[in-house]
């Protein structure tokens, strides 16, 4: 990875400004850049998923073979989006082109590209809408921002709707709420329509399809990862954990990004929901069918979302539990949050989520009977009902990092950062513009998280990796933690660019290194292997 | 100068075309589907009892629908989230508060209103003394020869959105001439209507004897002044040209997703009226497919203990 | 030194509210009180045709003084290099902005005919001090506003530069503010080539006093550390400007009296216990208002203790208020001496010896609103602006 | 059409702001469209230019008050329509021929709601009828 | 340690700021010396007859049996200029005051000395006034625009004579009757004698002597108990054949308070 992305210190951050009439020429494979486009899709991949015109191309080439209809099946799809979301056709017609928004992305600010302005961005598909749609740009033409649609205009869509991590940073700040991320995401979906597309989520979302995970781990496999995990909890405490699989009747079917029982550091975060779930003898399950929390289809399109988030109730349903409990992860809390209820409900054959050790009613989860881990644990520390032991933390000073989908997409603020006083001695807040409902993305959110478009996901995490070394700086911060399956993924090798030594882990992994069990040995090491120093 | 086209045609039809555009507006946008419940949430969800949520967390996130209508209501008077604008300093990678842009707009805006409400005065017969009292004391009425701060005001305003467009690098790059035109044409009706009354006077009771005619649906043509004209004819082809441009954005914040909707999702279930049904692997579709392992993991009575 | 880094409170706490809205009311009253001047006219003050000048001038002069002493603890970093001091800059500027405005707002609101205020600016008169000081006090309002809004932006150099520009300019205010009194050579009590540099002193003195507990008490509620050694700097500026302060008042009032046409005068303001001015002169201004905070800070036990240091502040920042009306009010109670000296006047009302000035409540509603816009606003600024020193790094290594 | 409710509330509040004016004036009692007749004024004709005066009397006020305090000679003003004809800089001069302030200025100002405050220091025919008696 | 660099700054600005000042000054004192004594140009003035008054005041008293009685003078000021009346005597403007003096020697005899504005060349009201609202006209009446005071008040206090009144509340409060010829005043504006000004412009078009409302009745008053001449005799200063120049030139009238220079044009005779 290295070798191709350019060292920090040679990158620069100059910021063009180009004329409006530059920026309605649309940027093509010509100036396309190394590092920033994605590969196409698969055909093996997109076909199964019902995505027309499958074909495999190399976006550097000329000839994008689209189908020869291409553009009338994009305007009609236009129309359809534009009839079927009210929010897409109200962004397209009010924006004021204020500029609150624009060096709210971190994309923009990592890279200078004035085309990545969330403005600029979502002018792509609006000066499409003006020419087609409204009587202004029809008669004015360039004069009203609107420009024919062109093979070129597509190859634009397709380079910079793929530089989005859909993080919802600049909707946060537009004075009227304008969501580029739900402009992109809705754009993504008609590039699909013309077979317009990469590869990176659609790889995860075809193996999500056929067999419940992104992974594509078969039910064994899931099952013996689990185990695997469980051995190193026994490793590490000498508790010996279940862990349930299928398990009918359980209370509570327990739903993780399928990253938790693969990578690291997610890796922890797993041993410690096992030690937690142990330690309350939680009646729950996993599942194999559902072994997926997370939900690429929110990366492409409405229907990819739903047919990911539709396996959890039907598991649900199928193993007759009361309640889910899902995992950290950060898009998928924005898709069971905002998503899975409208796209899947109503879950009316689930009980009410009431929390089977405190008793506690979770009001907010009351129809999608969908509970976080942090609230769940949340509650838990709040009644005393698991003991814990700061000082196992000790060797961490912690950061905690706002995922965009858990702040901004969910309200999920308040819950991790009391979860994490409760389980460690040392918390540190990043720069207040850089937190909570500001809080930057990883940089690679949003179907991003893919090894050709590197350089973009290192520029655009720039943005995280300064608040991240002004903290490491001031108060010599070590950990950050955050509750997102990506960040996760992205984190290491961004801190690892940006040369920060800092480690990256998920707040239940200091949950489980706090976490006092019945019967554990005296700990040596943490979950992570470090061993505690010893004061001889 | 009589001109019976300019004195009734044209704001007739200008006004028309305002009515008719917003209303067409709005219905087309509301006859859009709402697919998903998308509010930004900015700041903590309601949720368990003991995280507080402050004041300010009820406005960003709100919880149930009286709190989207503080939102609201903060977002169309007070500009709630472009208070929240920061600026990011490339060299130092820091952030600030930067509220220029928030100012400006927000002295535009209310002094516009105020102009704009006390321009009232002329379509209404008899104007009642608690009016001409109100409004003289909102726009703030200074010096013996009268002014009005709120006409300089929104000049001021005006002037500085429109200056940020050309000597901003960002806001150049992602002005549209359409931008520049809204902000012209409402620049020329302050200024003309500035021009009327502390420059060239002209007399008030022909513009108000128009105005009321017009008003009342019994047009007269009444001899004005040009300058008068001028201001009536730029006035209207900024109304007429309003619902077709991006000063529609004060209707549409109304109807802003992110914004005009509660952060319950998973209290109260959004419907979305055009919801497509499931396609893909159902339970038992994967279970024939995956018979084998899936028995596997029955006998082991699905639980799995590390072997230790 | 590493780089200082400034930032909000969090101002959620119900203390935090319940300041604010106390505050707010207590600007309503004030408020309330303008405006029944405003609409009934001054009949409702307690002024007259020869006191015509009340206490919202008295608060006027004082908080342009205060302003001043805050704005000179801003610029110690920039002026004078004392980088140790750049904790309070920005406080501190906020303050002197504030109170400036403050001023402004109780000159204007004081004025007959408010909705003329504004001929001000469109007519100049250069012989008029007055006319002067509209344009100083405007324009030192917006120094501080930019100066205020350089070091937000971190603009270091100019920073520096408007530090400079800002001290200047205060002792330009300051000189004016002082012709407004010792320009009128119609009143004896008032003509004097010493007010101008006395009010410079007494600025500085008092500025300093009303800032120290100011930030004693901000530090204190958002438990942030303070270092001690920087307050007693502070408090020991003040003492030495509280010793000249006392050396003038002899000057002043020993030149003065050396006339013997002034000895009336000069007893009516320091003797004549009919009028109220004996009392605010020996009592208020120089026994607690000067001496004993002297005290405090000479004798060893209170000197090391912050809080008396502030208490010391705060007394000193009561005793200028009376410096203040003692500047203001003893000359227009001594009526003019119209006829040539020999001639006694029988005095009608309200030309009279002694004239009775006793303050209205608008008047009293009007300064006290002013004191609370002032903090309301400061607190609020705390709120908005990054004001206060990020000093976690302090509190790391002290454990 | 979706979330039908509101949009009708929005387009109703809409409309009522519209039209506001409109209810207001067919409302309100004494709703008259033109302006009801000035008083007319005795003598011949006005200082300048009946025409002239009826947007520039203020303007013409205000440089006759500023020369009659002034100018030494600024009180006595000569009609620039009418040489040869002088007028003294008073307000008061104004009433001689329009002799009711209620019936013509007032009339004219609260038509066009406008509300000068010359007449709280200046003198009126209705305020010495009512002190004069 | 100063900057050689800084220093030149300072002392640059330090001079600028000497010369600016030395030429206002310069210019100010031309104006002073320069002032014109041409009779056409005409500069109004005021003669006070301390006797006269004295004696008719006396007579005043006698009749009235009120130990400070209003003069017809004082009277006809209030009517012509619509000077309310108010009973709080703290707020009663008064533009013409008749005030009672004697010498501090023991038993010495009052003297009625009639106090009004003084119309001082150099009057220190127009110099301090913030918007030139109070200002000297070129035939040296001071004025007052109301309609640009800000009623600050810093005349008042800046007036060596107590000449100046505030309106604390509306004059119409305190009115019985008004001359339609003059305006009121609102509240919240300072007020002072003016001369009569629109007599004075109103006699200078006719080509004939002004008198103002207080000389005029005073003439009247003269005339009524039959003494020799009126007390206050006014015109035109630079006309030294005129009653008041002749009188000025025999250097027997006296100002009040020369001391600051002011150079009133109130004078006054046998003080």
């Amino acid at each position: 990875m290295s070798e191709e992305v350019p060292p920090p210190e040679s990158l620069t951050f100059e910021r063009k400004h180009k004329s409006w009439r530059q920026m309605l020429e649309p940027v093509t494979e010509k100036d396309f850049k190394h590092g920033y486009y994605h590969f196409w899709a698969l055909k093996k991949h997109i076909e199964p998923l019902d995505i027309p015109f499958a074909r495999e191309i190399d976006p550097m080439q000329r000839d994008w073979e689209l189908p020869p209809n291409w553009k009338e099946i994009f305007l009609q799809n236009f129309e359809d989006t534009l009839r079927k979301n009210r929010a897409f056709k109200v962004f397209m017609d009010i924006c004021v082109r204020c500029g609150a928004c624009a060096d709210k992305c971190h994309y923009y600010l990592g890279t200078g590209d004035p085309k990545n302005m969330p403005v600029a961005r979502a002018e792509i598909i609006r000066s499409i809408y003006r020419r087609y749609f409204t009587k202004a740009g029809r008669i004015f033409g360039e004069l009203a921002g609107a420009r024919d649609l062109t093979e070129d205009v597509i190859k634009e869509m397709y380079y910079y709707f793929y530089q989005c991590s859909l993080c919802r940073r600049c909707s946060n700040f537009c004075p009227y709420g304008i969501d580029t991320a739900d402009i992109v995401w809705w754009g993504r979906r008609l590039l699909n329509s013309i077979g317009v597309t990469h590869r990176f989520s659609h790889i995860s979302i075809e193996a999500s399809a056929r067999t419940g995970n992104h992974l594509g781990l078969y039910p064994l496999g899931i099952a013996e990862a689990l185990e695997s995990v469980a051995e190193d909890v026994y490793d590490v405490t000498g508790v010996v954990v279940d862990v349930p699989v299928n398990k009918k009747g359980a209370e509570i079917l327990f739903v993780a990004p399928s990253a938790d029982y693969f990578a690291t550091p997610h890796w922890f975060a797993c041993m410690s929901y096992l030690m937690l779930f142990h330690e309350i003898g939680l009646d729950y399950t996993w599942s194999t069918y559902a072994s997926e929390g997370g939900n690429f289809g929110t990366f492409q399109a409405y229907e990819l979302a739903q047919k990911l988030n539709h396996k959890v109730y039907e598991e649900a349903k199928h193993l007759g539990v009361k309640w889910i409990i899902g995992g950290e992860c950060g898009h998928m809390w924005r898709d069971k949050h905002q998503f899975m209820d409208t796209m899947s409900g109503p879950a009316d054959f689930l009980e009410d989520p009431v929390s089977p050790i405190t008793g506690t009613y979770f009001e907010n989860a009351a129809d999608t009977k969908m509970v976080h881990i942090c609230e769940f644990v949340a509650d838990l520390i709040r009644h005393n009902k698991i003991k814990l032991d700061k000082s196992r933390n000790d060797h961490w000073k912690v950061t905690f990092h706002d995922s965009c989908n858990p702040s901004r997409g969910v309200g999920l603020l308040e819950e991790p950062r009391f979860v994490i006083k409760s389980c460690c001695n040392y918390f540190y807040e990043m720069p207040e513009h850089t937190i909570r409902d500001k809080t930057y993305c990883c940089g690679s959110g949003g179907g991003l998280l893919t090894e050709e478009i590197m350089e973009l996901r290192m520029r655009g995490g720039m943005p995280r990796a300064m608040a991240a070394k002004f903290v490491h700086e001031k108060y010599g911060v070590n950990m950050m933690a955050n509750i997102c399956a990506i960040d996760k993924a992205a984190f290491p090798a961004l801190m690892e660019y940006w040369k920060l030594p800092v480690e990256i882990c998920g707040i239940d992994e200091l949950l489980g290194n706090a976490l006092i069990m019945k019967g554990e040995k005296e700990r040596e090491t943490d979950l992570r292997g470090t061993p505690y120093r010893r004061e001889d | 100068m009589i001109n019976p086209f300019l004195e009734i045609v044209v704001p007739y039809a200008a006004f028309a075309i305002f009515i008719v555009g917003v209303l067409y507006r709005f219905v087309s946008w509301a006859n859009s589907a709402v697919p998903l419940k998308i509010p930004t949430t900015s700041g903590q969800a309601g949720t368990l009892p003991f995280i507080k949520r402050s004041f300010y967390d009820r406005i960003d996130s709100p919880y149930n629908k009286w709190e989207v209508a503080l939102r609201m209501l903060a977002e169309v008077f007070l500009f709630r989230s472009l208070f929240k604008n920061t600026r990011y300093y490339q060299s130092r990678h820091e952030h600030r508060d930067t509220r220029w842009l928030w100012g400006f707009a927000i002295l535009f805006h209310w002094s516009f209103l105020i102009v704009l409400i006390r321009h009232l005065r002329f379509f209404i017969e008899p104007v009642p003394e608690p009016f001409i009292y109100v409004t003289e004391l909102i726009a703030l009425k200074i010096w013996v020869p009268t002014i009005y701060i709120t006409g300089i005001t929104s000049l001021i305003g005006l002037g500085y959105l429109f200056l940020r467009r050309l000597f901003s690098g960002n806001e150049r790059t992602i002005s549209l001439p359409s931008d520049y035109l809204a902000l012209i044409l409402l620049i020329s009706v302050v200024v003309t209507g500035l021009v009327m009354r502390y420059i060239y006077k002209i007399p008030l009771a022909p513009v108000k004897e128009l105005a009321l005619s017009l008003i009342v649906f019994q047009p007269v043509a009444v001899d004005v002044h040009w300058l008068f004209i001028l201001h009536l004819t730029l006035v209207s082809i900024t109304i007429a040209y309003f619902p077709f441009s991006k000063m529609m954005h004060a209707g549409g914040v109304l109807f802003s997703p992110t914004r005009n909707m509660p952060n319950d999702n998973r209290k109260r279930r959004h419907v979305n009226p055009l919801n497509p049904p499931y396609h893909g692997i159902t339970r038992e579709e994967y279970n024939e497919m995956y018979k084998d392992q899936l028995e596997e993991i029955a006998e082991r009575d699905y639980n799995f203990r590390p072997e230790v | 030194m590493a780089e200082l880094y400034f930032e909000k409170i969090k101002g959620d706490s119900k203390g935090y509210y319940a300041l604010i809205i106390f505050l707010s009311l207590v600007t309503a009253w004030g408020f309330y009180g303008f405006w029944v001047m405003f609409t009934q006219g001054h009949e409702t003050t307690g002024m007259t045709n020869q006191v015509i000048w009340g206490i919202p001038i008295v608060n006027v002069v004082y908080l342009i003084g205060a302003s001043a002493g805050s704005l000179i603890v801003s610029a110690l970093s920039g002026v004078f290099g004392k980088e140790e001091y750049k904790v309070f800059s920005r406080m501190a500027a906020l303050m002197a902005a504030l109170m400036i405005m403050g001023a402004l707002l109780d000159i204007f609101l004081d004025l007959g005919k408010i909705e003329h205020g504004l001929n001000t600016t469109l007519y100049f008169n250069t012989t008029s001090i007055f006319s002067w000081n509209a344009f100083l006090y405007t324009s030192y309002f917006i120094i501080s506003v930019i100066y205020l809004i350089a070091m937000f932006e971190r603009k270091d150099k100019l920073v520096k530069g408007l530090a400079f520009l800002a001290v200047g300019w205060a002792v330009l205010v300051h000189s004016g503010t002082g012709g407004i009194i010792g320009f009128i050579y119609s009143m004896e009590l008032w003509h004097s080539p010493l007010t101008a540099p006395l009010f410079i002193i007494s600025a500085i003195a008092s500025g300093i006093g009303l800032f120290i507990p100011t930030l004693v008490l901000t530090f204190k509620f958002t438990n942030k550390p303070l270092d001690e050694n920087l307050i007693k700097s502070l408090a020991k500026i003040m003492g030495a400007m509280i010793i000249v302060l006392l050396y003038m008042f002899c000057v002043e009032i020993f030149t003065r009296g050396y006339v013997p046409a002034n000895l009336e005068m000069l007893r009516m303001q320091l003797f004549d216990l009919n009028t109220p001015f004996p009392v605010a002169f020996w009592v208020l201004q120089i026994t607690i208002g000067m001496l004993i905070p002297l005290a405090m800070l000479i004798f060893p036990p209170t000197f090391r203790s912050v809080t008396w240091i502030s208490i010391a502040g705060l007394l000193h920042a009561t005793g200028v208020w009376f410096e203040r009306y003692i500047l203001v009010l003893p000359g227009l109670a001594y009526p003019k001496e119209v006829f040539p000296p020999g001639y006694v006047m029988e005095h009608t009302p309200p030309f009279e010896y002694a004239a009775v000035y006793v303050p209205a409540w608008p008047e009293i509603a009007l300064n006290i609103g002013t004191f609370a816009l002032i903090f309301l606003l400061f607190i609020i600024g705390l709120k908005v602006f990054e004001l206060l020193p990020k000093t976690e790094l302090l509190e790391e290594v002290s454990e | 059409m979706y979330s039908t409710k509101w949009v009708i509330l929005l387009i109703i509040a809409f409309l009522g702001i519209c039209f506001s004016p409109l209810i207001y004036n067919v409302s309100a009692p004494g709703f008259e469209l033109e302006m009801p007749e000035l008083d007319e004024p005795e003598g011949d004709h006005c200082i300048e230019d009946a025409d002239w005066m009826e947007p520039n009397h203020m303007d013409l006020l205000l440089e006759m008050r500023t020369q009659t305090i002034r100018d030494p000679g600024g009180r006595f003003y000569e009609s620039k329509t009418y040489p040869g004809e002088v007028y003294e800089g008073t307000t008061y001069q104004c009433f001689e021929c329009h002799t009711s302030k209620t019936d013509f200025c007032d009339t004219c100002h609260e038509y066009n709601g406008v509300s000068p405050y010359c007449w709280h220091c200046h003198n009126t025919p209705e305020v010495l009828e009512e002190y004069n008696r | 340690m100063i900057s050689r660099r800084r220093f030149l700054i300072i002392a640059g600005s330090a001079t600028g700021a000497v010369l600016l000042g030395s030429s206002q000054l310069e210019k100010a004192l031309a104006s002073a010396r320069s002032e014109s004594s041409d009779p056409s140009k005409p500069l109004w003035g005021m003669i006070v007859d301390v006797d006269q008054c004295t004696e008719c005041m006396n007579q005043l008293v006698a009749e009235t049996g009120n130990p400070d009685p209003k003069p017809e003078c004082a009277l006809a000021c209030d009517r012509e200029n619509n000077v309310p009346e108010f009973r709080e005597k703290k707020w009663d403007p008064q533009w013409f005051k008749m005030l009672k003096v004697r010498s501090n020697l023991e038993g010495s005899e009052y003297l009625w000395v009639p106090l009004l504005c003084n119309h001082c060349r150099h009057a220190p009201c127009a110099q301090v006034c913030p918007t030139k609202a109070t200002f000297v006209r070129e035939d040296g009446i001071i004025m007052i625009d109301y309609h640009r005071c800000i009623g600050c008040r810093y005349c008042m206090i800046a007036c060596p004579y107590n000449a100046r009144n505030f309106n604390f509340k509306e004059p119409l409060d305190g009115l019985t009757e008004i001359n339609p010829e003059t305006d009121r005043r609102g509240h919240g504006v300072v007020e002072k004698c003016h001369f009569c000004v629109h007599r004075v412009d109103r006699a200078v078009k006719e080509g004939v002597n002004p008198t103002p409302a207080c000389v005029e009745a005073c003439q009247k008053e003269a005339e009524k108990r039959g003494f020799e001449k009126s007390a206050l005799i006014f015109g035109n200063i630079n006309d030294p054949n005129s009653e008041i120049g002749k009188i000025i030139r025999t250097s027997k009238a006296k100002q009040l308070r020369p001391s600051l220079g002011t150079e009133p044009k109130v004078y006054y005779v046998n003080l």
